[in-house]
């Protein structure tokens, strides 16, 4: 039994670490949001190779496994990266399309190597949820899917529609008249979203995924997000230690009072439990074990809501000057708003929980 | 102990009431930008001016209307009920005046309070620094005898409404002693070369709050308020008006309590059942809304006691502690009802919606001013329950 | 509009105090318990004639009302007085039959000034559910109602039975053999609580309650329940502030650390909500003001969870002193839990908030 | 990153789990009184050292097996699972013996270390005092020099098993210097008349817990540990044994959650419906859940990080922050649905049941034991995140 990271997955930690303080430091990202336009940060990912980690060489990915994902996702979120295209890209698309004999390769094919294939879900609720409002005939989709993650700038949605037990995965490109996408911008304008309406939009059926596949590639998404929440939380609580340690008031550092101290310790507490969990959760789900999706529910819950809670505390400690939009605490607390409800909120993953438990 | 209107209150209450609802339809929409908001207000407070309502709290000889407490609350109960605009005029006509009335000279008297009654005048007030927040007494802002005045040099923040304000309660050190000895209380006119007002975006993005910084700015020598070195004795009495201010609450949470349970019913679960019919949200709907009842009862709590003539008690220092993560659990769990479409920019959503968003915000910025809920609770450990000090 | 006390009421508080300090101080508490007979604090509160504090002069009483019957139970709450005969007594039984015609008067007639009546219903529900498992036939009652405050040592049992939408009230006598009371030990040992089990037993129905008066009559003993929740907490915030206050730990006194005063500070935050809750529904109660059933319920729930918090913050804050059994804390501590589910969880009191909200 | 035991330790735990399933089996039931279960134990414990199972931790030429963490977490792990006795020999073979090991001098390993492994001796602590809870340093209980030993005066409490104990390892003041320089540390035998043990009866009524008075006890020359005024240091030696085993922890809280579904699924609201259906009851549960997990798994971390050599990362100052909570809102929740006879005399009630009550209270107990919730908090702020003093 071992918990700890090898050798490998810490040089690859730093390694995007470095990168990320390098291409997509907080000033960059500032301007980035300011343009409107994220567009740097994808070129970034692709020239890091990071769509493909967690993707299996011979799929033309870097390799490594869940774990990895999380690592990188952890950095993502302490340095809040625009990362949505990563999410939505190699989390989602890829990570349902993988399932499916060959679907990993025809993706790619489809895509040439060039454009984003986007998973086309309600971003607000589990993606194994899949579309729900769109129908399909003679190979045509129509429907309104709201609030897809990074639909804006992607050249392919690939779209699970309900079917049975499970998924019918659908490949849409994007450009025709058949798919109209309205961006929506958010508080979090690191983030793009849009409503995706489909008017007997032409669509390829590349495969099905039965119920247990599409709840293992759901759990993937929540993983990483559980993860990315993670990172932010551990950001903030650094910037909140490091503030309240410069910050004089009454003659003292802000750091030496009880109450500062405590809320502080009480964010650490959090901190470390959502990091036991999300690391269980991608090692569980990497290897199949079998409870895996229950773990990554488990981490997806509580890392989103510690990371909430580590917003706060932070908020509080760094008093009005964190309230301001100059400070870069407001980057990380937005993100931490908009992590809890992505992909299906801590009280929806209760529920399946609870469904698993059998209480009744 | 009884809950109801005297009589004479409850006759204040029918003319306000009468009152309120022939004027306020009258009313066009408030306009977004403050500056705008401001010439649409103006009338609006000579109308209350003309007909008695404004300086409720003040003195008739000052112009105000004395009213008791209990009429005070009366009336923005009934502003309330009735969708009056919002106070733009909460520091002159809620702080700075009662301060003047309370230590001014005559001449000074003579020559704002008036104007603040009327909304000719609007006022802010230069309090916190960069380097002093919890912590007033560490202001660094100085004050240097400059002719027949004084020159003012410094910076100060968190100053709402300094774009807008004609003159603003301002302290600085004149350099008596070490701390709370060394700081006076001046009036500084805004409008003057040496006082430059930039706006503070908070984390939203809009502007409530501005930097001001104060380079060379000038204050005539009549304008000192209460002795000179005297300045802490004076702000203590402008900050015993906003504690008041603060703790009988402007938030209404009571309405905030009917728009959540109107959101529950329009929504359905994730299971396709009413979500009012789920019992999680149930109890806690039910733990909010009890939680809202007793915040308003505590305000009546500590309108009575005003009201007799009494000090607060322990239940008016508890308030805001008991008030601000209400407002802000409240705030979340109508976030949690919409969902991800509740994080979207207010701009663009739906103004039911997006106050949500605004408040939850804005909750998180009131448990900042005004003391921290740590100040906050050393203050009642201390003063309410004679624990020691740190 | 005036929230304060008047100055009878005032009075009348401090000489309940002052009458309890002297004849019901924690010393003699222990002793009763030890011996596990309560009867001499009945004799107290029959001596005192608390029995009639918030009953009509007409009936025998004392007069006053709703507030002054809420001021008692706060300061029996204070002393932890064992105070279940008038809570299960003047606030259960001759509160239920007050509302009938001429119920009070025929209750004392039977009683003839000497037994106890008590309210026969299973303690950990509202009262006005009734007793459940209870069958009526001839005018002979059969059934089992668990937990019953303070049924041991009563003379007389009165007995609320579902019927339509309201309750029959039935008076049965103790004493026969078709009345069985078995006793039933608690932590808080200050309670006496008993399984009653009718056979056949003989009653009179005196009369019936509809649904709106049974919700009346158990809104004022769920309010004596909150108040004396609050004297509790008053009680243990006190001793814990003296505690800390004395208590030197690190060359200083445990008072002077923030951490310490901070809970003390949120105790007292819960304690003046609490009071404000307690003191308008007891008012509003008292007017038959038509909010005044609802505002018992939240006086309730709020009151008796305010004082749960506060009896986990004033044994945190003890240290192992407060974990004795030779401390007093743990009196105070014990009650504090019971009340919360006595006549009724604050769940069940939000679930009937719910209710009158209209959530659906 | 792996979490399946490697291919010896799985060797290992077949080897213990077979070995607990002949044994355990043959145990009667344990008696009530501690006393009784003392001598019940004492074959168990016999078995299990001639079994090689006893001082898994202490190193081979101290009688122990030198196992590595992850066995001693595997065979502890399997204890659970197959019902085996609680260990009555937690402050001997857990805290003393190691300190022995670290400090003793050769002729006190040789007379103490083998007889507690064998559970002839049974140990306790004499550290805390009336005055000196949290602040280890204020204890005032006096060694004064007397003929070849010690004379030991002062009062000792909150001290567990000491009714049983052989021995004690006690702090007491030698006099070099103020606070923690003046401490020596010795070995206390307990069977002797100026060693007084009064039971302290908890707030349940039980007596977990005793006082000790030292009136006139001797300690023989040959009984300190470590140098004379070092006491401190060795001190520090056994709490940190002491903390290690309240990090790993000792409440199975996956039993618990097992429990409290049954309860739950035994349990009918006051609607009629299972209580399992009732969505606040199944948030809540959830949420349970999910948090004892993650206390089990970074129970694992902290393990792996041991089982490497390395010092505990900061998860495991961590771990009694988040178990203490959990356990208490554990219980309470179970009692919640227990509702009022929840509260009855747990010596009354179903075991099942009254095991929750009495639960409820033991967690408060910890969460006063072993540093109060404030001082882990301040040492976890200072130590981990590097905050200054107070």
């Amino acid at each position: 039994m071992r918990f700890a990271f090898n050798e490998e997955q810490e040089m690859l930690r730093d390694a995007i670490r470095v990168a990320l303080q390098r291409e997509a430091g907080l000033d960059k990202i500032r301007r980035w949001v300011d343009a409107a336009d994220l567009s740097p940060f994808d070129a970034c990912a692709v020239g890091n190779a990071w769509v493909g980690i967690g993707v299996a060489e011979e799929l033309g990915g870097q390799g490594g496994g869940r774990v990895e994902q999380a690592l990188m996702f952890e950095e993502l979120g302490r340095a809040v990266a625009p990362s949505g295209v990563l999410l939505a890209g190699a989390g989602g698309a890829l990570g349902f399309a993988v399932r499916l004999p060959g679907g990993a390769e025809f993706l790619r094919e489809v895509l040439d190597g060039e454009g984003t294939g986007v998973l086309c879900v309600p971003a607000g609720r589990p993606a194994d949820e899949g579309a729900l409002q769109v129908q399909v005939a003679g190979g045509r989709l129509s429907g309104v899917i709201p609030m897809v993650l990074e639909a804006p700038g992607a050249s392919h949605l690939l779209v699970p529609l309900p079917s049975g037990d499970g998924l019918d995965l659908w490949l849409v490109p994007d450009g025709g008249s058949d798919v109209d996408i309205k961006p929506r911008r958010m508080i979090d304008r690191t983030r793009r979203f849009g409503d995706v309406r489909l008017q007997q939009a032409k669509g390829i059926r590349i495969g099905r995924l039965d119920r247990g596949a599409a709840q293992d590639a759901n759990a993937v998404i929540a993983l990483l997000v559980a993860a990315e929440s993670l990172g932010l939380a551990r950001r903030m609580l650094d910037m909140t230690v490091e503030y309240v340690g410069q910050r004089v008031q009454f003659g003292v550092p802000v750091a030496s009072f009880q109450a500062v101290k405590h809320a502080a310790a009480e964010a650490l507490v959090d901190i470390e439990a959502a990091h036991s969990g999300v690391y269980y959760a991608a090692w569980a789900l990497q290897e199949g074990q079998a409870d895996g999706v229950l773990h990554a529910w488990i981490a997806k819950a509580f890392a989103t809501e510690a990371a909430v809670r580590t917003a706060d505390r932070a908020l509080l400690l760094h008093g009005a000057i964190g309230y301001t939009w100059e400070h870069d605490l407001q980057l990380f607390y937005k993100r931490a708003k908009l992590n809890l409800e992505l992909f299906g909120s801590p009280r929806s993953y209760r529920e399946r929980m609870a469904e698993v438990l059998a209480l009744h | 102990m009884d809950f109801r209107d005297a009589a004479e209150d409850a006759a204040f209450r029918e003319t306000v009431r009468a009152w309120l609802e022939s004027e306020v339809p009258r009313l066009g929409p408030a306009p977004d930008k403050l500056e705008e908001r401001v010439e649409w207000w103006r009338p609006w407070q000579r109308r209350l001016y003309e007909a008695g309502y404004a300086g409720l709290a003040w003195p008739r000889e000052y112009g105000g209307r004395g009213a008791s407490v209990l009429q005070q609350a009366i009336f923005y109960e009934e502003c309330d009920r009735a969708g009056a605009p919002d106070r733009l005029d909460v520091i002159g006509a809620g702080f700075a005046g009662p301060t003047l009335i309370e230590h001014g000279t005559a001449a000074q008297k003579t020559r704002f309070l008036d104007r603040i009654l009327t909304g000719e005048d609007l006022w802010c007030q230069l309090f916190s620094e960069p380097g002093a927040g919890s912590d007033l007494a560490a202001l660094a802002t100085r004050a240097t005898p400059d002719g027949d005045g004084w020159r003012i040099d410094g910076q100060k923040v968190w100053t709402s409404a300094a774009q807008v304000a004609e003159y603003a309660i301002l302290l600085a050190r004149t350099g008596e002693g070490e701390r709370h000895r060394g700081i006076s209380f001046f009036i500084l006119p805004m409008r003057q070369p040496g006082v430059d007002v930039r706006p503070l975006r908070q984390m939203l993005g809009g502007a409530e709050f501005n930097e001001v910084f104060l380079d060379g700015a000038h204050v005539p020598g009549d304008l000192l308020v209460g002795q000179l070195g005297g300045g802490w004795k004076v702000a203590m009495s402008t900050l015993g008006y906003e504690r008041a201010a603060i703790a009988t609450g402007r938030v209404n949470t009571l309405r905030l309590l009917d728009e959540l349970i109107a959101l529950v019913r329009d929504t359905r679960g994730a299971d396709g059942l009413p979500l009012g019919q789920d019992a999680f949200v149930r109890q806690r709907l039910a733990e909010l809304y009890t939680r809202m009842t007793l915040q308003r009862l505590t305000g009546k709590r500590i309108l009575s006691t005003l009201a007799e003539g009494g000090a607060p008690g322990p239940e008016a220092s508890t308030a805001k502690l008991f008030t601000t993560p209400l407002v802000e659990e409240i705030c979340d769990f109508a976030l949690s009802v919409i969902g991800i479409e509740g994080q979207e920019e207010p701009a663009d959503m739906d103004p039911a919606r997006a106050k949500w968003l605004r408040l939850a915000y804005q909750a998180r910025g009131t448990s900042i001013a005004g003391g921290t809920t740590f100040i906050q609770r050393n203050i009642l450990a201390e003063r309410v329950l004679g624990m020691p000090r740190d």
